[in-house]
């Protein structure tokens, strides 16, 4: 499918050279590789640059509310389980304020694909110290240089037990675009951590660059929980790609649809049948 | 016909067993005909406390807990010491005396010593049954067909086994048999066998008729007392095809719903007054991207964690201030589970008509706190979706969601049409839903159409009030008193005024089920006709009554306000009114003993 | 002396760096002698998009605006055609020929075209100077001593080094030859270059009026316009001893501040709108547990995420509708900066007094949006803890602190004290910290004590009324309007004042800064006095018209409000007044130009 | 110390045979073992059965809001950090609708010590599922066998890198308390999950007590992080003792003192100095 059936007319307006616009051309090349058409793509966003995402893409989109992309995701997906479901966000959204969604999202194993443009910082906001911010990263809450350890969510995710965790990087647009395919095949719950750099406030361009490998080129092995870990917690380098996956655990809706059907909300919009008022009037009775 | 009712009280310690006793009785009286309606006073914990089941029955429709007690059984000594003062002259109470010291019983009240354990462990190594002796002996102080009891207890208990229900209905006969022996009934019931009248509380209604109106997606976090809303979605999930979410916390409920009702379901989610605080962010989300959705406040006694299983109305301010700024909400508060369950529909149109959030407003004492007879169920009110859109021309890259239209309602797509592409935005935005706030906010043309974008949101409460019901009016036009009420503390009211009027006493009532936004002018017009009006209503500062004046300028001066977590009775209306009357007429009217 | 004043428009690209121009000239003018007031016309993206800023300066205080503008300076085309039509008679604009076309001027307005950004290229790269060469010209245009420039440039920049202040002061001074050869100005100002005034913002006036307080803990997760606390407690917390906590989210931050009141911390959390939806369910915590604390919600244009660097006054009626359920809160909207330093000592002094959280609502207009002079700090207003207890004795298992008492409040330990232990609750309880929810909730002695402790905590409602002030009123005591407003909505009213006083209408204005609680039967009696009312806020619904409604039964039926997202400015009320002084004289009044 | 010194007046009422009032005996037993002082300690509880756990305690205590006993006592703590402060609360409280503060406040490592009262289920609420509920079970939100995968606090604290991470049982007082004394004397955060059975709507003791073992019995070296995420992922048997302790970072509050110093808040109760003025003066001109 052409990727210009992805094309809005609004303009980013994100910073010239913002980490931001190597994510939406990979989310659109990804839609695009796979041939998911476009009204059939919800993408759910929070509050920040990065959430500025959906007026970009031409899709369904819902921008809400700081934190809070992934509970919307859910329900999208839960009332119509035939859509394509992202959410795409920010450090502060996903793993600040909204980071419990992330954690019971993951747990139960929700269909629905989770891409966090993580820049280390507050970005709308103007610069204030992220839970990604590194320790020593001066900031506008840290002026003399943060003494706050930073989370890391692909650990933290993996000791969920998350069954997709991958890390991208927005200046290699190809690669990230594959990595977002292979989430939005999984079966289930995927994070896809992707570096995308603020060159406002916290450019990591060169460190990055300077830093990164691929962990197909050291030969990870994807199913290897302790291998997965070990990459994850690496500092002095910095690993692209998928650390871990597992698709043995069917999906959340999965589950929910063996027990309830294929019945599903959006489907729903009508009286009780004849057989639902009689098991309703018998409880009331 | 004469009205006969009758009210019962049942008391016991938690783990007693007293709420199953109670919904027994229930059953066993709205199978022969009564309407009932109750009340379960229990604690916040799983065991210990003092608990009790109260029940109000008769052959004309209760909608309250009555007056007084007539018939007690009290299984603890603190049962027996909490409620005796309460029992009328001429009632009874049933007790065990080797557990309850009665003393010297008050004028007028009998007392019924039964060997309650004694009986029960004939049936059962444990003395569980000595309230199902008790429910006989009520029954037969009621005067009600004996075989009626075993009919009910093989209902109650036949998932239990044979045994069980055998040993219940023996318990209950023999609790049955001794006390028609000994006592003659004071206060008996009309029955009527072949009239099957069926109850539920507001809780259960509520989800039947959330169900009934096309509403297929439910999300929540436990909080009491709107659990068993949740509880009934669950048990019901795969035989009515609902979707259940049990979220992380309430934020999340409210996060789903809004993501399924922005996809096209009817979605729904529920809480306690805590559990709506968490929301608000998000309730102002739907608002302002217009999403359609309801939500449900059980209301319980607070402030904070207050009094958890105990009953209020305290949560109306809220629901005027939920989160930052102005946007438009519906609020609506049914007085009973039956109303309860037939205005889902016309919440769920609103809501999707109007493209608001819609909230609907319970609490413990109709919730899951009190049964009441059901019977007009409506299951065929029209659905109305509203504006919404399947087939969308393909020009253009986005779809002009929000539209400004005269009656302020754009068409809505919903995700999965071709070509109707749209960002549902709670930043301020033009009719496509992008960002007037982000490169062009305060530009003399974004500053214009935010003006229009506000006053369309905005506009809607005119529509929406057009469609709201005023307050129902009952009893005389022309009275003396005037009372005020929202939701459930009607209930009491009615109970009251039927005693006032028999007493020649010229009070009416006003009663708002339908809350925000109404035709304010016309409610002024109402309660301005009145000579006096008292404001009757469950929380500290009388919430309503601060609605109203904020809203005509008219401020009910007399007040009748309930904080203490108890739900208000006729009684106490009836001494508030007979108060005033004394006063405004100078003669003494005889008061109630409360 | 007489009164002068001077309205100033800075307006370009994001990022072109006018923010920082702007704090040069209101720095450069208070050097000078001049009050000032100023605002931020900023977007909510980091670059990119139209942006301005305003300054209002004189010699005399200058509360808001002003009317129109005078000078301008446009550094795009934008900026140009934007605000040309605001220019007032007399005024003049300077641009870049280059950059700018301007076509035909209107009627009075003089076009001073200058080569910026040829200028600003001779002393850097890149063209960021010419917004400095513009400040230089504006600084000949008011008759400024070409030495302040220099001076202020320095401290402006003085930690970038030697070159790029050279490179500032010389473009300056160019702009400033340059006007001051070719134009003629035609508006001055009347300096005194011994008075050096001090200025800021309301959220580092309230930061600083906090820490003065006492208050050495701040618990916040940042959000526009309130993250400038952050900053400045962030900043300062070495210096000042500030432990500082940079929260997961709102809820924490508020948990965070109530655990340290606790403590025994002088503790405060700050945050817009949503962030404070979010914050509610804890806010009824502590005031249900009684702990003191301080909360500020610097107030932007929604609802929801809206208009996030714009400015409006919507959240009262989230304030007066707090989470479950009724409980004390204050209420406290300072209308400036100075006023926001001052009030901060009153605010941790009711909280602990009255054991009550107190909030204090800003907004981004005189908050993050906009600077004005400071005059007179009290760094002096007496700390008032309330009833502490540090020394217990040693009698008995806990220690009675929530004691029922003729004031409604209970003496207080801190943990660390010997004996002092109880349990802070959200159930309710009893003087212990007890539970009263749990296994005794509806018995009759619990039932009693409930309604005791609801009354003691809402009780202390009106001992805090008795010490909150009445709106201030400002102008003659005989006028025929009154204006009536709260926080920032009354500095553009004063402004409005001094213009209609000048034309002979009898208008005055009456001023809340304390919102709530109130002695409203007194400010029944101000309000009732006026012969024709108007409420003048930043909202669609009139938020306080409805308070006032609400306590007093008074509906203020005309309103002039503004939910623009835009400051009000004085020459909307001069329209507004006059329009209504019109209709009501039947004689028709000059109009102001808005 | 004599745990007498720690008797409330207040009869805990938790149903006879529940979980928590072993609990409750090994927190004083710890309290009392390490001679703290009654009036230097907070316990922040939530709300729901095992968050009534102050009100049997005689310590300073605050019985909050369910899911928010993390903030008051990191509000606590840093407030005063002479205090020993604990959080004390439900699996609902603290993997549920609370857990975010529980992945932040570890990632911190505030000195705070949380012990969950976990029961597998909302007690209080009368039995539906929560976070930590195993897959199949019945309650009251799953009548017919929970089809969610729950969530194993434990492997997600060691992705955090949480320093102190154990699991006690409320049927082994000495033992637990044990555990306790060593989260206490912890340099940071540390989590204590309680196996702590509901005999009322899930009652675990014979499942726990025929699967535990002791992690000291098979000599775990709690320092092999490796070690501890696998031995946290058993589910066949139940290994009880800490899984994984690691003093090599400073605590926040070990931190946050080297920057701001001893001015703790409690004793900054004051206008500012001299110098303080002229700092906050300088920023206004
Ligand atoms: C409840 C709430 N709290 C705070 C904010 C303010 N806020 C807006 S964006 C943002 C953080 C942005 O950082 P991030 O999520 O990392 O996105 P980025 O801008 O860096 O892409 C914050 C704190 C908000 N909108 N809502
Ligand atoms: C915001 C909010 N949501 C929901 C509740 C209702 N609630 C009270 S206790 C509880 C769960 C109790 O379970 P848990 O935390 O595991 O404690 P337990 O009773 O099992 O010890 C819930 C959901 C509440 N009090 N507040
Ligand atoms: S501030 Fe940073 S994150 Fe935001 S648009 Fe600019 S570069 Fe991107
Ligand atoms: S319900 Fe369960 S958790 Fe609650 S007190 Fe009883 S046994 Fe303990
Ligand atoms: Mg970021
Ligand atoms: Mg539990």
């Amino acid at each position: 499918m052409n990727t210009k059936l992805f094309e809005s007319d609004t303009r980013a307006d994100w910073c010239p050279g913002c980490g931001d616009f190597g994510a939406l051309s990979a989310v659109k090349n990804a839609l695009a590789s796979l041939d998911i058409e476009p009204h059939n793509v919800v993408i759910s966003s929070g509050i920040g640059c990065s959430s500025n995402f959906p007026g970009y893409i031409r899709t369904y989109g819902h921008h809400g509310l700081h934190g809070r992309p992934l509970p919307v995701a859910v329900g999208s997906k839960m009332a119509n389980p035939n859509l394509t479901v992202l959410a795409v966000a920010g450090d502060g959204d996903e793993y600040g304020i909204g980071f419990n969604h992330v954690v019971h999202t993951a747990r139960r194993n929700h269909d629905v694909k989770l891409l966090v443009l993580n820049n280390e910082i507050y970005g709308l906001t103007t610069g204030q110290l992220s839970p990604t911010s590194t320790y020593g990263q001066r900031t506008k809450t840290t002026p003399y240089g943060s003494s706050i350890y930073p989370l890391n969510p692909l650990s933290t995710l993996l000791g969920i037990g998350a069954t997709f965790v991958a890390r991208g990087f927005s200046g290699k647009v190809k690669e990230l675009s594959e990595i977002i395919q292979a989430a939005i095949k999984h079966r289930g719950f995927a994070l896809v951590d992707i570096l995308s750099p603020c060159v406002t406030w916290h450019d990591i361009y060169d460190q990055v660059r300077s830093k990164m490998y691929t962990l197909e080129s050291v030969g990870h092995d994807s199913s290897d929980l302790h291998a997965a870990l070990d990459r994850s917690k690496e500092t002095d380098r910095i690993p692209l790609g998928i650390f871990y996956q597992n698709e043995d655990n069917p999906s959340f809706d999965e589950l929910l649809r063996k027990g309830v059907g294929k019945q599903y909300p959006v489907d729903g919009i009508r009286h009780m049948t004849a057989e639902e008022q009689k098991v309703a009037l018998s409880i009331f009775s | 016909m004469t009205d006969r009712d009758v009210t019962i009280r049942l008391g016991a310690s938690a783990g007693d067993g007293i709420q199953s006793a109670g919904e027994i009785l229930t059953r066993m009286l709205s199978v022969s005909g009564q309407y009932v309606c109750t009340y379960n006073g229990n604690q916040s914990l799983i065991r210990g406390g003092h608990v009790w089941f109260h029940l109000h029955a008769g052959n004309w429709r209760v909608t309250s807990l009555g007056f007084g007690i007539d018939y007690m059984l009290a299984l603890t000594q603190t049962a027996f010491d909490e409620h005796i003062g309460r029992i009328n002259r001429g009632g009874a109470i049933i007790f065990d005396p080797k557990v309850v010291k009665s003393g010297a019983m008050p004028d007028g009240v009998t007392a019924i010593e039964l060997p309650l354990t004694e009986i029960a462990l004939k049936y059962d190594k444990r003395p569980l049954m000595k309230n199902t002796v008790g429910i006989g002996s009520i029954a037969a102080l009621l005067g009600l067909d004996r075989k009626e009891i075993g009919e009910v207890i093989e209902l109650q208990f036949g998932s239990k086994g044979k045994a069980i229900v055998e040993g219940n209905i023996n318990a209950a006969l023999e609790g049955y048999e001794l006390t028609s022996k000994k006592f003659v009934p004071t206060k008996t019931l009309e029955f009527d066998y072949s009239k099957k009248r069926l109850f539920t509380h507001a809780d259960f209604a509520l989800a039947a008729g959330a169900v009934n109106a096309g509403c297929r997606f439910y999300a929540a976090y436990p909080m009491s007392p709107a659990s068993p809303i949740l509880h009934y979605m669950a048990a019901n999930a795969e035989k009515m095809g609902i979707t259940v979410l049990l979220a992380e916390d309430e934020i999340a409920a409210m996060g789903a719903t809004i993501g399924a009702g922005f996809t096209g379901a009817r979605a729904m989610c529920g809480t306690s007054g805590g559990g709506f605080a968490l929301m608000q962010e998000g309730f102002g989300m739907a608002a302002m991207n217009e999403t359609p959705l309801v939500v449900v406040d059980v209301m319980r006694a607070g402030p904070s964690t207050g009094l958890p299983t105990k009953t209020g109305q305290g949560d109306l301010n809220m629901m005027l201030g939920i989160s930052q700024d102005d946007f438009p909400r519906v609020i609506l508060a049914p007085r009973n589970p039956e109303e309860t369950f037939n205005i889902m529909g016309k919440a769920f149109n609103v809501a999707e008509k109007w493209q608001v959030p819609v909230i609907v407003l319970l609490d413990f004492g109709i919730g899951d706190g009190g049964y009441a007879t059901l019977e007009n169920l409506d299951f065929e009110k029209p659905i109305d979706r509203g504006k919404i859109v399947t087939e969308v021309d393909a020009e253009g890259t986005w779809f002009k969601r929000y539209e400004l239209n005269e009656d302020n309602v754009s068409p809505r797509t919903i995700p999965g049409t071709p070509n109707g592409m749209f960002v549902a935005k709670t930043d301020e935005h033009d009719e496509y839903g992008h960002d007037l706030s982000d490169v062009e906010a305060g530009l003399q043309h974004a500053v214009e159409k935010r003006v229009k974008m506000m006053k369309k949101r905005m506009g809607k409460l005119d529509g929406i009030a057009a469609e709201l019901s005023l307050p129902e009016v009952v009893g005389p036009k022309d009275a003396d008193i005037t009372l005020v009420s929202w939701g459930s503390s009607s209930n009491p009211i009615r109970e009251a005024l039927k005693k006032l009027w028999s007493e020649g006493v010229k009070v009416n009532s006003i009663e708002f089920t339908d809350v925000f936004p109404l035709r304010w002018n016309e409610v002024a017009k109402l309660l301005k006709g009145a000579r006096h009006l008292v404001d009757v209503e469950a929380n500290y500062t009388g919430q309503m009554a601060g609605l109203i004046a904020r809203e005509t300028g008219l401020v009910i001066g007399d007040r009748l306000l309930k904080y203490d977590g108890e739900p208000l009775e006729p009684a106490e209306v009836v001494e508030k009114v007979k108060s005033i009357a004394e006063k405004e007429s100078g003669i003494s009217v005889e008061h109630q003993a409360v």
